[in-house]
């Protein structure tokens, strides 16, 4: 059996895909916590992506930066988690389209 | 060859995951889900010679942050069953038509740069010796980009204190 | 812990639950961990005893004592007895007096010890447990020699004892007096000076002395909170007060106070022990008692210090028949473990555990 | 092919074995030692002073009835124990249990894998085992294993801060992650770690402890309290699975510490003169020896130590440990530049 070889395109396809599926995911779905576990898909193919640069052009570069993803990925779940136990605490939902406080 | 079936395998895993992730119905199985595509993207790291980062992933995106969301998720199902599957204002249509497009763009992109063929993954072993690149990795860390890894402390000690005051009761 | 608020919690804690030392349940509404209320439920091992002693003659009644409290029988036994002396003014000679306190203090180590193990083993420090029933052990072989019973002796007879100690006894009496005194700073040794027993005990359930009056605690859950109330000094029954003994009391009222008080008393045991045998007296061990047992008519109440608190019966004889017109027991278990939704208020589960097994309840007493 | 292959699968095959012997013989040491402190005889009827009584409790625990309740969350209830054993037992991948062997005139290593990042997997793949008890205490759907899992959740951020941070300190010193690695830095510096880092020993056995649910911290399985915590609706074979990842951890957790601070499979005194002969002991021996060591102040502890409260727990996490750790790495990381 003849493949061909995987090059960088094969991973930047994964992760295109990987990031269609979260767009899909925040479009779809209207569970709040759905929702950022949608956007931790994304902040994945983004780090996918990375890695695949950093690993054609032979630097680090790109692995430094998916560190930083993954801080401000750490970062947006707590303040997330927090923000979404506040709002449970208030209106006893996790339905996003509840989320209307703030509508004028 | 052996590297073909590593990706294929892996890139299936990812994306039957990420897809179970976005259609569970209870969201304790999505988390579940969100664990396992997690440790299969662990692996791609790896496989393109990422070990410090795939290690990183595990550790702090498996072992922290998703335990963060089990607990949330644990938190709040206690009274009530899972979110209602069934939602009139589900937009179905605009977000797979939204993601076609976006995945249409991306490949177009692809496609239009990637004409000249590039060189092929290098397995991650040959890639920087047995060393591995633990060290480059945290030269860069901590001379080029200094300033901003400690922006990135600095964004995740705001973090811990914004989420401790959202998450406290108020009395 | 801001993040577990969101719901309160209803736990079942028993009937059936590895700590809840039998049948008690309690019905805890958590917050995360932390309980905001309780309802303590009983009445799983209801046998009616009281009401069970109103159709039996009175020496059948001490049988059923032997159930109420069934890892203290003695001193059940023993009060019950000198209520109907009391009822009866029946002079118990002296020797029986005697043998009753040694009776009474052995089956106090024995209670303490059972506490002790399953209190350490509740905060989980498995290996006291087994230390303390190792010389449990040791008193109901003493039990055992004396009345051929372990754990529901029958050992004391109204006006008296209906067995002299066998040969020799008095020597292996001694002989465990001297083995216990050994064993005791070994669980010192594991208990009293570890941080973490200190950091489970110490200021958990406090109570303070005038709370610990107004619910009518006894025993060492009184005395933990600091009042030197012991039935054995206050008003002496059996032989007490023949012998030299302290009364330990604790100064905080939390569950390491009464523990510690609990430790002492097994010292002041010995220390009782110690004098009846070397004074025990020669001469009868039974009073004169009429063969039929009827008491005059009226009514009476006697409390003796048990290891768990002041177990007090009421008696009242109508004078004609040979059972009791009516028969009431304070047993110590359950009038301290009112004060179980108190203690535990605020607490967190792991207290909860902790603080049931500080008030030392059997439920078989609770429940009768 | 065959080193590629053959021998790392015939490793695989031989240390999955060997560890799941160890851990149900782990079962009956612990039962004899924790006996023998509390004047007890321990297992005595199945062989010889209960040599065999391992094979019994397996074939009681596959025997038994497999229970799921009935309102439980089926996929997960089965998932839970599986996610608890696979990280304890691919954790030993990277454990190098001596140098290298000459077997049949084949040079092998001692070990499955010399990955440059072994310390971090081991780090890794531990704090994914925490998921087996919040799944097993959610899915039960029953309020005791609830309240576990809760604890668990708990627990594990608590002490894993401390614990990875102290890790850097070692790392400071050991100057590589690679597990093989460590152990050869001690044996050119003739020195174990633990006289080096003999703090960073303590916080990490430590934080062992807690990390596989010993007392003084098994606050997630608390009999007493939570009737068996997080377990408590598990049955036979899924039930045992539990038990084997408790064990098997604990193994782990021995076999990191004596090789990160105890010279792995080295011999001790390679320096004095007269202990030469300790060199004629195979690697290997040595190591299983450090590691047994270890165990045995775990099944010490279990003995002689009460329980902590939570809140307790992680105090000590948060405002002992933590503190410290930092104290540690700043010194470490001072001592490194300038001495």
């Amino acid at each position: 059996m003849h493949f061909t070889p995987i090059t960088p395109y094969h991973y930047l396809l994964l992760s295109a895909a990987l990031f269609s599926v979260g767009v899909i995911g925040v479009m779809v779905r209207r569970n709040i916590i759905i929702l950022f576990m949608s956007i931790e898909l994304m902040f994945n193919a983004v780090n996918i992506n990375l890695v695949a640069f950093a690993a054609l052009y032979r630097h680090e570069v790109g692995q430094a930066f998916a560190v930083f993803v993954i801080a401000v990925a750490a970062a947006e779940a707590a303040v997330g988690l927090g923000i979404i136990l506040a709002f449970y605490r208030n209106k006893e939902t996790l339905n996003i389209d509840e989320m209307n406080l703030m509508k004028g | 060859m052996l590297d073909a079936i590593a990706f294929y395998t892996l890139a299936a895993l990812i994306l039957a995951f990420a897809i179970a992730v976005i259609t569970a119905r209870n969201p304790v199985h999505s988390v579940v889900f969100l664990v396992i595509n997690f440790l299969a993207v662990a692996i791609v790291y790896i496989v393109l010679g990422a070990e410090f980062l795939a290690m990183i992933q595990v550790l702090v995106y498996a072992g922290g942050i998703v335990v963060l969301y089990l607990f949330v998720v644990m938190l709040v199902n206690l009274k009530r069953g899972p979110e209602a599957h069934q939602d009139p204002r589900r937009q179905t249509g605009a977000g797979v038509g939204l993601a076609v497009a976006v995945l249409a763009e991306l490949t177009a992109i692809l496609a239009y740069t990637g004409r000249n063929p590039l060189p092929a993954v290098v397995p991650a072993a040959s890639a920087r010796g047995p060393g591995g690149n633990t060290e480059q990795l945290g030269w860069l860390l901590y001379t080029t980009y200094l300033i901003p890894f400690e922006v990135a402390s600095m964004l995740l000690l705001v973090a811990m204190i914004g989420a401790i005051v959202l998450a406290r009761k108020v009395d | 812990m801001a993040l577990f608020d969101t719901d309160e919690l209803v736990l079942n804690m028993g009937p059936q639950h590895p700590s809840t030392h039998g049948v008690l349940r309690v019905v805890l509404r958590l917050d995360g961990e932390r309980v905001v209320g309780s309802d303590v439920v009983i009445g799983y091992l209801h046998r009616g005893i009281e009401k069970l002693c109103e159709h039996r003659d009175y020496l059948q009644i001490v049988l059923l004592t032997d159930r109420m409290d069934y890892v203290s029988a003695a001193t059940s036994n023993l009060g019950y007895c000198e209520t109907v002396e009391k009822l009866m003014q029946i002079e118990v000679p002296p020797r029986a007096r005697y043998i009753r306190t040694i009776l009474a203090e052995l089956q106090r180590i024995a209670s303490h010890n059972l506490w002790l193990g399953t209190h350490a083993m509740d905060i989980g420090a498995m290996t006291v447990f087994l230390y303390n029933f190792r010389e449990r052990e040791l008193v109901l072989d003493l039990f055992e020699d004396y009345c051929g019973a372990r754990l529901t002796y029958n050992a004391v007879r109204i006006g008296g004892l209906p067995l002299d100690i066998p040969a020799g006894w008095d020597q292996k009496v001694r002989a465990y007096c001297d083995l216990f005194e050994s064993k005791i700073p070994e669980y010192e040794e594991l208990l009293t000076h570890n941080r973490i027993w200190k950091e489970r005990t110490q200021k958990i359930g406090v109570i303070s002395a005038e709370d610990a009056i107004a619910l009518g605690l006894s025993g060492p859950l009184l005395r933990g909170s600091g009042v030197p109330r012991d039935v054995r000094k206050d008003e002496p029954y059996a032989a007490y007060a023949d012998f030299d003994f302290d009364v330990p009391i604790g100064t905080l009222g939390d569950t390491y106070d009464r523990y510690l008080v609990r430790v002492e008393e097994f010292r002041q045991s010995l220390r009782i022990i110690r004098q009846a045998i070397d004074g025990l007296p020669e001469g009868p061990i039974l009073g004169k008692v009429p063969r039929l047992i009827k008491p005059p008519a009226g009514e009476t109440y006697h409390a003796i210090e048990s290891p768990k608190g002041e177990i007090g019966f009421f008696i009242a004889s109508d004078g004609k028949s040979i059972t009791p017109y009516r028969f009431r027991v304070r047993p110590p278990s359950f009038c301290n473990l009112q004060a179980l939704p108190r203690l535990i208020k605020g607490h967190l589960v792991a207290d909860v555990v902790a603080l049931i097994g500080s008030i030392d309840i059997v439920v078989g007493e609770v429940d009768r | 092919m065959t080193d590629l292959f053959v021998v790392p699968l015939l490793q695989i095959v031989v240390v999955l074995n060997a560890v799941l012997v160890a851990v149900t013989y782990m079962v009956l040491l612990e039962r004899k030692i924790i006996a023998w402190v509390q004047s007890r005889l321990g297992p005595m009827r199945v062989g010889p002073h209960g040599i065999l009584q391992p094979i019994a409790d397996a074939l009681k625990l596959l025997l038994k009835e497999d229970i799921t309740p009935i309102r439980a969350d089926r996929w997960i209830f089965t998932l839970a124990p599986i996610i608890s054993l696979v990280p304890a037992l691919i954790a030993f991948a990277v454990i190098p249990f001596g140098g290298e062997a000459t077997l049949f005139g084949h040079r092998v290593p001692l070990y499955i894998a010399n990955v440059n990042v072994g310390l971090l997997y081991i780090v890794s793949i531990t704090s994914i085992g925490v998921y087996g008890i919040i799944l097993a205490g959610y899915s039960s759907n029953s309020k005791y294993p609830l309240l576990a899992s809760l604890r668990a959740s708990a627990q594990l951020i608590s002490y894993e801060v401390a614990v990875t941070l102290m890790l850097v300190s070692v790392i400071v010193t050991t100057r590589t992650l690679s597990l093989v690695g460590i152990v050869e830095g001690q044996m050119r510096q003739h020195i174990w770690y633990v006289f080096i880092q003999p703090v960073a020993a303590v916080v990490l056995f430590i934080g062992g402890l807690a990390e596989t649910n010993r007392t003084p911290f098994d606050l997630a399985e608390a009999e007493q309290e939570l009737t068996g915590g997080f377990h408590t609706e598990y049955s036979g074979m899924r039930f045992a699975m539990f038990f084997l990842a408790e064990y098997a951890n604990m193994i782990v957790v021995s076999a990191v510490m004596t090789t990160l601070f105890f010279g792995g499979w080295l011999s001790p005194f390679p320096n004095v003169a007269a202990a030469h002969f300790l060199w004629y002991i195979p690697g290997w021996i040595w190591f299983l020896l450090k590691t047994f060591v270890l165990l045995y102040v775990f099944i010490w502890i279990r003995a002689t130590l009460p329980r902590y409260r939570y809140d307790q727990l992680m105090r000590l996490g948060w405002k002992v440990l933590i503190p410290v750790a930092l104290v540690n790495l700043v010194v470490s990381a001072i001592v490194r530049v300038f001495l």
